[in-house]
């Protein structure tokens, strides 16, 4: 139960520090949230100093380029940017946290060679072609189908939920290579070349009004056969390795800034008399708990994986992962509840930052697996109970 | 003793859905929220009123000798009940008040778009924050459209013309917390992106405190108006509020009209609270059917949906969030239709509140069943949550009711 | 939408507050709650009275010595003698709700003869052997066994959650005859006389640490077969229709004191300065507006039922009853907690009737079909969702 | 940073696990609920006390040279987390701080019973109901076994001597509101019939207000107590209270001792924060003990009771209340550890919060498991649910907590 870190962490975070507050004022203006060629320009400018100051891949294995920082470094720094209000990870995201992760653990030589550098050096951009719109929840029954025509696969079908496709060079891509094979047998991981013909993205609005997601249509797009990560047919167990490499981190900056948000929420209540509102200010009180606890749990889930890789294993348990994701997805959907009981009437003014907010909260009950399907993976999974039918 | 439907009640409410069917059906329920569309919607409601006049949905009560259609509360409730089903827009219960009170000539034959404003405070006992009203404003729905705002006060009803008048120029927001305007040019209404995208908002700017006072004198007033006493008991006392203090007013440039002066039924003194209240009950009557529509909509999307092999609807998880709408649809139905036939204030505190809870709740859980899916706009289901969002903040908010209905046990 | 009375519903009103404000003050002073024998001998005077001013058996049909009315004049009766104060029907539960209209739907001529008039009377009483240790919710997979001897069925089993078992005559005793036929096919419908030789009763101490209940346990009791209500193997149905006779009444009287109870705290908490409290004064005005709601539903069903009744149907539609359950067993769960806190700490005292009524509610969501049971139904029976699996 | 328990703790942990199945194992749990068997609860705790006092839980964090094993605040939370797990009981929390501090000679050891009344009030910024006192009076537990009693006020801590004091003998209820007691008898504590049948109570009743102020100067007072203080801002205040006006304080005839003249370690004015906020640590740690094990339990139950021929931990509705469990419980356990590690005051809020909660509706859901079962007096679900509500009363309510919560985030 140590909670402190060690000599080298804090060296690590308070070099972070320095650097941050030298780089932090010499970044160009925010780019219109419209405009994604602007915003993958200053999301890859960000990544690009990074990289130069070492940063870059920080999670990811020496020989892939990174930097093989314990989770512990990695908690620190996303903690640290997220607190200094540094650029998020933006259209770095799958590069970084999805598609490298996985080409660095079962590319080849050449292949790690030829995709891993120019995401890391902020010079390309991936995207991710999982979801269809008929395999949500249940990303197994994917039905994009890829043939086999001589050194090339042949896609059909059609992708959901897909960022930055607009502006990618290259998306990560699941189809099925084998339509008779059970459910999670037939499927292939391919490295899909965004400008191939056949390609189409088309943006998806949210019910927020904003279009961060695109649909990607495909058809008969040729991806030659090396630009297949891992065997035909193994792209499920490919995937779930990039999955596993989660060390507990994921919504660290996240938890930051909702406590970030929290204590302004307090301060506009009392600004605006609403704080006398007991209810109201009860509510505020119960979400510092919340959001104290999430860090807390954070900083377990870390330790697990810092353990767990210490003696080989990999990443943070299933337990602390769905734990972690059912109560922070509550919490939340209930700050930004709070945000709207303390703004009022003026909760119904969508340029209100809080007010867009609670509508993209409602997604983190659905996306990357609802809540029921969390509660079921602690039941059985975790809690050990019989599997339901 | 009956609480069902009576047979007239139940064709009422099958003539007015197929009504809505044909004039607001889920075609022009998405051409109304497509985003991209460039149409006129304030002509559009023009058009959309004519039609709903022409049927009687706002003369429905008024006295068949006035060219009503003489029916009650009940019915209303259905009727709207309806409304809140087929999303349809506009400022339906401002225009039926209108209407049915035969406060604004024309509105009974919707030739006339009236909207509304709640000015009025929560009874002095109740210590609680303000229900419906923020430091910063009103919001006020379909201004633009809308040919009359309907001031409902405490203890009377005043009307402002927006016809041909100065409410038309709309200004930046007026948030500019420094510098209160000057008196003399009070800011007009400013457009809010509403959340909502087919119910389009405007701020009513408050001014500052300083200048609330002269509002009850050198505004004509009606019998029982007791307008000064706001500067009492109002959202200026609050804490903390300091050197933003603020009263909530209408500030444009429009002319304060006495309900006295309007032709019409003149409301005195106690029928502030009437209006108000059945305003309350038919914002809940369409909270309801909004609450029964995303309810019969999660239950077809988990019938038709497959995942892991089977219908959604198999899962207990699913069943049971739908199961959980029902019990809340059913509730609010029994709170809303008695608020309907006794007209009391408690149960009608009660009907808002349970029918704000179902709405909300029922789109929130709509949305969770149709996952991914809900999320994107095409999906009807945000459009329900955004109104039921929207609805819960006008004729009195939860937390109000709550408060009146723990007085009301003492 | 019809929520007045009729005159002769209000007639009947006013003829009830006459008789109770007459019959109320000479009860005896109320028994002690441990003494099972004067509880009973109170609970018989009561039923006694009732049977002799033409009240007992309301809802029973006229042939059966009821008075055949309205489930409207029934939820008057119940909301009046609720409001006055007047005794609960107690010992008379079972024999008045369950097993009397059991016999005089599906009994002969002679058992109706034999086991009504005494019901009405108040000179027996009956109590309820359905449920079972292994048979909670799932009550037809009950064991308790029944074999043919002669004229005799010799029963052996034990049956739980039976009130009453110490004091009463009879028991309507559900049983298997047919081990082999499927679950709801092979049970049967006895009367058990509780002196009987075989027949053992056991007090249950509840968590509320009253014994209310008991366990009875059936040794080799011989019942005759004259004492079979409906054929052998057709008890499941037998007992569907005695629970087919509620007409959305079953609970009137205990919203009637819930409502009453909203308004103690109230007046409780305004004295104790807990008032103060807008969390606990926001969930008092919450409450309100639950039972105002509950009790507007009791009158909806009662007026589905009526309906129902007049045009060849029987009791309230599975929709109501469920709705209602559901709704009401979680406010009246509530409605205890926000005692406790307006108790504060003095909820930890036993002897406070608020806080053995918070124990007791424990059991609303169990009793009678959890509310696990309850989503169930509507979800499929009612929405019309594909079965589960 | 690792957050993980170290082998030492782990092994401290299952050490305190087989400690307890061993002397308050599930028979000892049953037989002590039990209301036929007629036992000796206050010989029985004497003699539990000796064994807990051996092996060292209440001199756990006293230096090694003062006899004591010289362990943290974490370890005694993973110690304290087990004798929630197990239900045990007695007035373990005040004998640990008693002994761990120095505070009661023989407490380390286990050789007297030390409870505690938390006299403290909210801090004045707070204008919540008061956390943890009622206007009737403040409830001790297990006050007739106790040699002491430890009383935790604003910024003194005091002792309260038992032994063959006056305080033994006890009068009827005394909440004759209408006549209050002369200040020349004042009650003695009554006892009252407890919820948690493990867990004996006592009232100490509250003298009428207008004699509370002698208190402060008629007494002995120890060096920064501020008793005078509490009629500033104490119950007596709440309004509507009229006549029953009352103030909480110790009114047994037992004479107060400032903890100055108790031998063993003086306690200055800042160090009964302290002592509060270890308390509600602790308690804390029962707290998620007790939810751990309610859903052991419901895990256990649900894998072996069969319905509608399957155990009914195939059911998705009973899966996800069991996964509910889990987490509420695992949250809690990371708010807890962390109070226990950082010490810090606004931690320990969060964790007793969230650990009440995790208790209460862990032990409510373990119930609904366990369907009618578990609404007999023998399962032992519903002891958890007492101990929990009891708990949830002690050291900090939640409301209290989310107003301190509150007020921290400004």
């Amino acid at each position: 139960m140590d909670l402190t870190c060690t000599p080298e962490e804090e060296e690590f975070r308070a070099r972070l520090r320095t650097w941050l507050a030298r780089e932090l004022p010499t970044l160009p203006p925010r780019p219109d949230p419209l405009d994604w060629p602007a915003r993958r320009a200053y999301d890859m400018d960000w990544q690009r100093r990074l990289h130069e100051a070492g940063y870059a891949g920080l999670h990811w294995p020496e020989d892939a380029g990174g930097q093989d920082a314990t989770p512990t470094q990695h908690l620190i720094f996303l903690e640290e940017t997220e607190a200094a209000g540094a650029p998020y990870v933006g259209a770095g995201f799958v590069g970084l946290l999805h598609a490298g992760p996985t080409i660095a653990a079962e590319g080849t030589a050449e292949q790690r060679a030829r995709w891993l550098p120019p995401i890391l050096s902020g010079d390309q951009v991936w995207c991710q072609g999982f979801s269809e719109p008929d395999a949500g929840s249940d990303l197994a029954s994917l039905r994009t189908r890829a043939v086999r025509d001589g050194d090339h696969y042949v896609v059909t079908g059609s992708k959901i939920w897909t960022s930055h496709a607009e502006v990618a060079d290259w998306c990560e891509l699941l189809v099925r290579t084998d339509p008779e094979a059970p459910r999670h047998r037939g499927i292939t991981w391919l490295a899909l070349p965004m400008d191939a013909p056949g390609v189409t993205v088309r943006p998806l609005r949210t019910l927020a009004g904003s279009t961060e997601f695109a649909e990607v249509f495909l058809d008969e797009v040729r991806v030659p056969v090396t630009h297949r990560v891992g065997e035909e047919n193994d792209g499920w167990r490919v995937t779930m390795v990039t999955l596993s490499f989660e060390r507990g981190t994921a919504f660290v900056g996240e938890v930051v800034a909702c406590r970030r948000t929290l204590r302004l929420l307090a301060k506009r209540a009392r600004k605006t008399g609403r704080w006398d509102d007991a209810v109201l200010r009860r509510r505020l009180g119960r979400l510092n708990a919340e959001f104290t606890a999430l860090w807390r749990l954070i900083q377990w889930n870390v330790s697990e994986a810092a353990h767990g890789l210490r003696h080989g294993g990999t990443g943070v348990p299933a337990e602390g992962a769905s734990v972690f994701k059912l109560r922070y997805s509550h919490a939340r959907q209930e700050l930004y509840d709070v945000a709207a009981a303390v703004l009022g009437p003026d909760a119904l003014d969508l340029t209100r930052e809080w007010t867009r907010e609670r509508l993209s909260s409602l997604s983190y009950t659905i996306a990357a697996g609802t809540s029921q399907i969390q509660h079921t993976i602690l039941a059985e999974r975790v809690l050990g109970l019989p599997k339901g039918r | 003793m009956d609480f069902r439907l009576t047979d007239d009640q139940e064709a009422l409410r099958a003539g007015m859905r197929q009504l809505l069917d044909r004039h607001f059906g889920p075609t022009a329920l998405r051409h109304a929220a497509d985003p991209l569309a460039h149409h006129a919607p304030n002509a559009e409601l023009t058009r959309l009123w004519a039609e709903l006049g022409a049927a009687g949905l706002f003369s429905l009560r008024a006295d068949e000798s006035a060219g009503g259609v003489g029916l009650g509360l009940p019915e209303a409730v259905l009727v709207f009940e309806e409304t809140g089903r087929a999303l349809l827009p506009g400022p339906l219960v401002a225009t039926h008040l209108a209407g049915s009170w035969g406060l604004v000539p024309g509105a009974a034959e919707g030739r006339v778009v009236v909207t509304a404003m709640d000015a009025g405070r929560p009874s002095p006992d109740v210590t609680s924050p303000p229900g419906g009203t923020a430091p910063d404003g009103m919001l006020v729905e379909h201004l633009e459209a809308a040919d009359a705002v309907l001031v409902v006060g405490d203890g009377e009803v005043r009307l402002l013309e927006t016809t041909g008048s100065d409410l038309a120029g709309a200004v930046k927001d007026g948030e500019q917390a420094g510098s209160p305007p000057a008196a003399a040019a009070a800011p007009a209404p400013v457009p809010v992106r509403s959340v909502d995208p087919l119910s389009p908002l405007h701020r009513v700017v408050a001014r500052p405190a300083s200048d609330s006072r002269p509002v009850a004198g050198d505004q004509e007033e009606g019998p029982g108006a007791r307008r000064g006493q706001r500067s009492g008991d109002g959202v200026g006392q609050e804490p903390g509020d300091g050197p933003e203090e603020r009263l909530p007013t209408v500030a444009g440039r429009g002319k304060w009209l006495p309900a006295v002066d309007v032709p019409g039924k003149w409301l005195p003194t106690g029928d502030a609270d009437v209006l108000r209240r059945e305003a309350g009950v038919l914002t809940a009557a369409q909270q309801l059917g909004s609450a029964r529509r995303t309810l019969e909509m999660a239950v077809g999307y988990a019938r038709e949906r497959e995942q892991f092999g089977r219908p959604i609807g198999t899962f207990q998880a699913v069943q049971h969030l739908c199961a959980g709408m029902l019990v809340r649809a059913q509730t609010a139905r029994s709170a809303v239709y008695a608020a309907a036939v006794t007209q009391e204030s408690e149960e009608a505190y009660a009907a808002k509140l349970l029918a704000d809870e179902a709405a909300t709740s029922n789109a929130r859980d709509c949305l969770q069943v149709f996952g991914g899916m809900g999320f994107t706009w095409e999906a009807e289901v945000h459009l329900h949550l955004k109104r039921a969002w929207l609805r819960a903040e006008q004729w009195g908010t939860s937390a109000a009711a709550e408060e009146r209905l723990a007085a009301a046990l003492l």
